[in-house]
């Protein structure tokens, strides 16, 4: 992206947005991808404290090389314990432990559901996805989700196909009425802005520099909320970005 | 393995092949396909490639899973063309989360009928999968989800160490492998290395699934490439992400099924094959402060 | 530990000290005796000597168990007193068999409101304690047993070896150690040994109570005697047949307090009060083979 | 006992009695005192791939001396395996992996319930027992269950108090209405003799060497049934008890 300061890539961008949003002490379920960076440079210059879990079974993780995949060995070489999947989901995530969940879709609507399992009709898929994974238990339990995702008409439908991983559902009150734990999506990121929810529903509170409210509109599927208090993202810093470029890269993102 | 898998995985049988991510056991899998096995169920939190594998060579008949894709590198194709064309045969879908097969699996391996979890309010899951029920609390009246038991016919687990009655220690990731062979009637270990007793019995702590539940027990070096195990070797990502290539198109996917698995007779002639790209993925030494266990 | 409890464990609270045998924490119960709290709610599977000493010293007002008794040693003669005769205060009892309690703690630390199980059945246990009910699965209509969530305000666990951060690590006998801390509110972990986190870190699979749930972390050697810990030191055997004698007789039982909780300041003091017959308990070596995290 | 053979006491012969009852590769939840005894006996003569199982979570257990408690460590030390308390009474008694199981009461009856609760009332206790700890499950799970329990009028009423672990209840029918896994009890072995269960009721089936019908009559709560084909318990062999009095020894018992 263009900017006056360093030039940036819009996932580094959406990785020190997500970073920034991280606690010191947080209990982070993470997956894969941009979160994984994200979580990394959160700890190295946020959220030291930050406790990494995988839904494989790696708690305290302290990888040496980009993990490839959720279960990459160099997880588990040196990380503070390895738990059963038994006890991931049932002590640590349905436990209450998890503070902080990450999430991705291929699809996702105004009241923040995602679809990670087909495109069209279930029993006749135009396109059969990868399904829940995690992400479903996920959505619905830890004490708050964020969504990192790229933009666009498809992507961003009034309504998902499926609710695999379910947000607000369809208003403010539906997880409270259904007794879901957990607090729900709080921000999703993606590469035109970042949008906070309001009445269970998407706002647009930030511009990524040198994206337009219009962009945002032709890249939706609905009427998006825009927040009166709209701003415009902050930049990564040259800190920030030296730390995702660092050790790890940002290869195949 | 030739024989585990003629003795324990029939024509029709519930399978099921864990491990997540880690000491997934391809040399099971390419055996199940060399002996030209047919209808099976197959059960696995993430199909991987493994399964990939096994429903493009037509061994499969239904799948039940909660995470289907290739890891890291795009979807699975193989499965794709199963749902979505047919090819080679159409394949039933059952469709759970994670969490719901780790439940499904502990209660099968519990011999509970079902298993109670905080899951699925607002999901669409339920909807396509009515085996995804509720049930009332008998204290609070609170709904909760409710997931059956699953007892597959067989489980086969990979272990970095057996002895010879099959008493298997993991250590790496553990995933869901001791609800797995706890819930099938029967369990083939398959290890890295078969090991005196005396050194199971030096570290009880260890041992995740007991000889006791243990139908087989095969030694098979390298059993898990192109997935890994650790302290032996890494994941060979590279080999995942070619997969995205392969399996994409049917010719080159059955052309590596003739390549690495009909046209060979056994594990030890695919690391024949693998020659020296298997020394790439060794893994260096890393070991653990020991412990007493004396009184 | 003087700090420990005295944060964390308060008049009124529901605690647990678990351990099955092993890694019994009596330096906790001696500080709590020590401070005098009232009104506790104790649960544990197994009351063993370490619930007789509460009991005796007047700090419970209610006992969550399942066996009762002073193992190979015959009964606990504290606690009859007080079931019996009010002595020195009546306690209230909740009883469950080992499996409901276990169930009870995975339930809590699970956060489900209840845990189903096949129990029960026929046994009087359900008339005598109503929070033994049943419930019917909706997938065979099978009734089976359901026992409650057990949510105590603080666990107490023994580990072998934590880093400061409270991270713990057990082997030998784990028991229902890692379900009690999930289940509750506060968890202070007591160690043998203090660890440096790479410690920890060089064998994460034996890691069993992660930092995050951990209120506080004592050193404590040699804290669980007359209870062991594998790899430091043996169950005093001798002491668990003296005490039948000692909680048989009210005032030798006071004078058991007096003298080894009152009497002295803290675990230090009775270490030292103990003096060479600690010796005869030190474990001898008998080191596990290593394994390697390496990839 | 005076015989012929070589002299030995009531708890030997009992000892010996249960472990002819176990069969090669079986797997046997176990409890310390005479079971144990009984199975270290076997696994020497009779069934050398018996595996033990400790409530503990012992699994395969080689004690290099006599363990005092269930939960002693020479129990851990060089066991095949150390389970979590869940993990044995979930998956190894729950998911019927416990072909035996061993049990004493305080008392039994007729129908082989057994109470280890309370003498007298429950709310009013004459004398507080330990209650069940692991035997409710185990007299309802374990396919076969043995009981060892000195004989009198007062520990063989013909109704427990308290029924802490079933055995057929009320008679030949109860477990299978009530929908109970296991097969329930089928041998208690006395200081006086031997007794099945024939219509889910005791029935002496063998006498030991210098007892007689009357003495059993004379120490049961109600009219005892007699097989009859009844025999004479076989007398210990000098090799079962030099394996008895050997290393572990029989102190305390």
């Amino acid at each position: 992206m263009a900017t006056d300061g360093p030039q940036f890539s819009p996932q580094e961008l959406m990785v020190c947005q997500a970073a920034r949003q991280l606690r010191d002490g947080e209990v982070v379920f993470v997956g894969i991808g941009l979160p994984n960076l994200a979580c990394n440079l959160a700890r190295r210059l946020y959220a030291p404290k930050l406790v990494l879990i995988y839904e494989s079974g790696a708690v305290g993780a302290d990888p040496q090389r980009l993990p490839i995949s959720i279960g990459d060995p160099s997880l588990v070489t040196n990380s503070l314990g390895v738990f059963s999947m038994f006890d991931v989901f049932s002590f640590y995530l349905q436990g209450g432990l998890i503070d902080v969940g990450f999430l991705q879709g291929v699809q996702i609507d105004r009241f923040g559901n995602l679809n990670t399992t087909v495109i069209g009709d279930y029993q006749q898929p135009k396109v059969r996805l990868p399904g829940s994974g995690g992400a479903c238990e996920i959505a619905i339990l830890a004490k708050r989700v964020f969504v990192i995702a790229p933009q666009s008409k498809r992507s961003f439908p009034e309504r998902v196909d499926f609710i695999t991983s379910p947000g607000f559902i369809d208003g403010p009150d539906s997880r409270r009425r259904l007794g879901m734990p957990g607090g729900g999506p709080v921000m999703v990121i993606t590469n035109l802005g970042c949008y906070e929810f309001s009445d269970g529903e998407m706002l647009l509170t930030s511009l990524h520099p040198g994206c337009t409210v219009e962009q945002v509109r032709e890249n939706t599927g609905w009427d998006i909320r825009i927040s009166p208090q709209l701003t415009t993202t902050e930049l990564p810093t040259s800190e920030e970005l030296r730390i995702i470029r660092g050790s790890h890269g940002l290869h195949g993102f | 393995m030739d024989e585990a898998v003629r003795r324990f995985v029939r024509d029709g049988d519930v399978i099921v092949i864990e491990g997540f991510t880690h000491l997934i056991c391809f040399a099971a899998a390419h055996e199940i396909i060399r002996q030209r096995r047919r209808d099976l169920t197959v059960c696995r939190l993430t199909p991987d490639l493994i399964y990939d594998q096994l429903i493009g060579a037509g061994c499969v008949r239904k799948l039940v899973f909660s995470w289907a894709g290739n890891p890291g590198a795009g979807p699975l194709y193989a499965l794709r063309r199963a749902v979505e064309q047919g090819i080679p045969n159409s394949i039933e879908l059952e469709e759970y989360s994670h969490y719901g097969m780790v439940a499904r699996l502990t209660a099968g391996a519990a011999k509970l009928p079902f298993y109670p979890l905080r899951n699925y309010m607002g999901s669409d899951l339920p909807r396509v999968n009515p085996l995804i029920k509720t049930i009332a609390c008998p204290f609070t009246g609170e709904e909760l989800a409710a997931v059956p038991a699953l007892n597959p016919d067989t489980a086969i687990i990979h272990a970095q160490r057996a002895d010879e009655n099959g008493n298997a220690q993991i250590w790496g990731l553990i995933g869901v492998q001791k609800e797995a062979a706890f819930a099938s009637r029967n369990t083939i270990v398959v290890a890295e290395e078969i090991v005196s007793e005396s050194v199971i019995r030096s570290d009880p702590n260890r041992t995740l699934i007991p000889g006791m539940i243990v139908s087989a027990v095969v030694h098979e070096p390298f059993g898990c490439h192109p997935s890994f195990a650790q302290g032996f070797y890494d994941r060979d990502n590279d080999f995942y992400v070619r997969w995205r290539e392969i399996s994409q198109n049917e010719e080159l996917f059955n052309r590596y099924l003739e390549e690495w698995v009909y046209g060979l007779r056994d594990r030890g002639e695919y690391v024949q094959r693998m020659g020296a790209q298997i020394d790439r993925l060794k893994a260096r030494a890393n070991y653990c402060e020991p412990v007493n266990y004396g009184y």
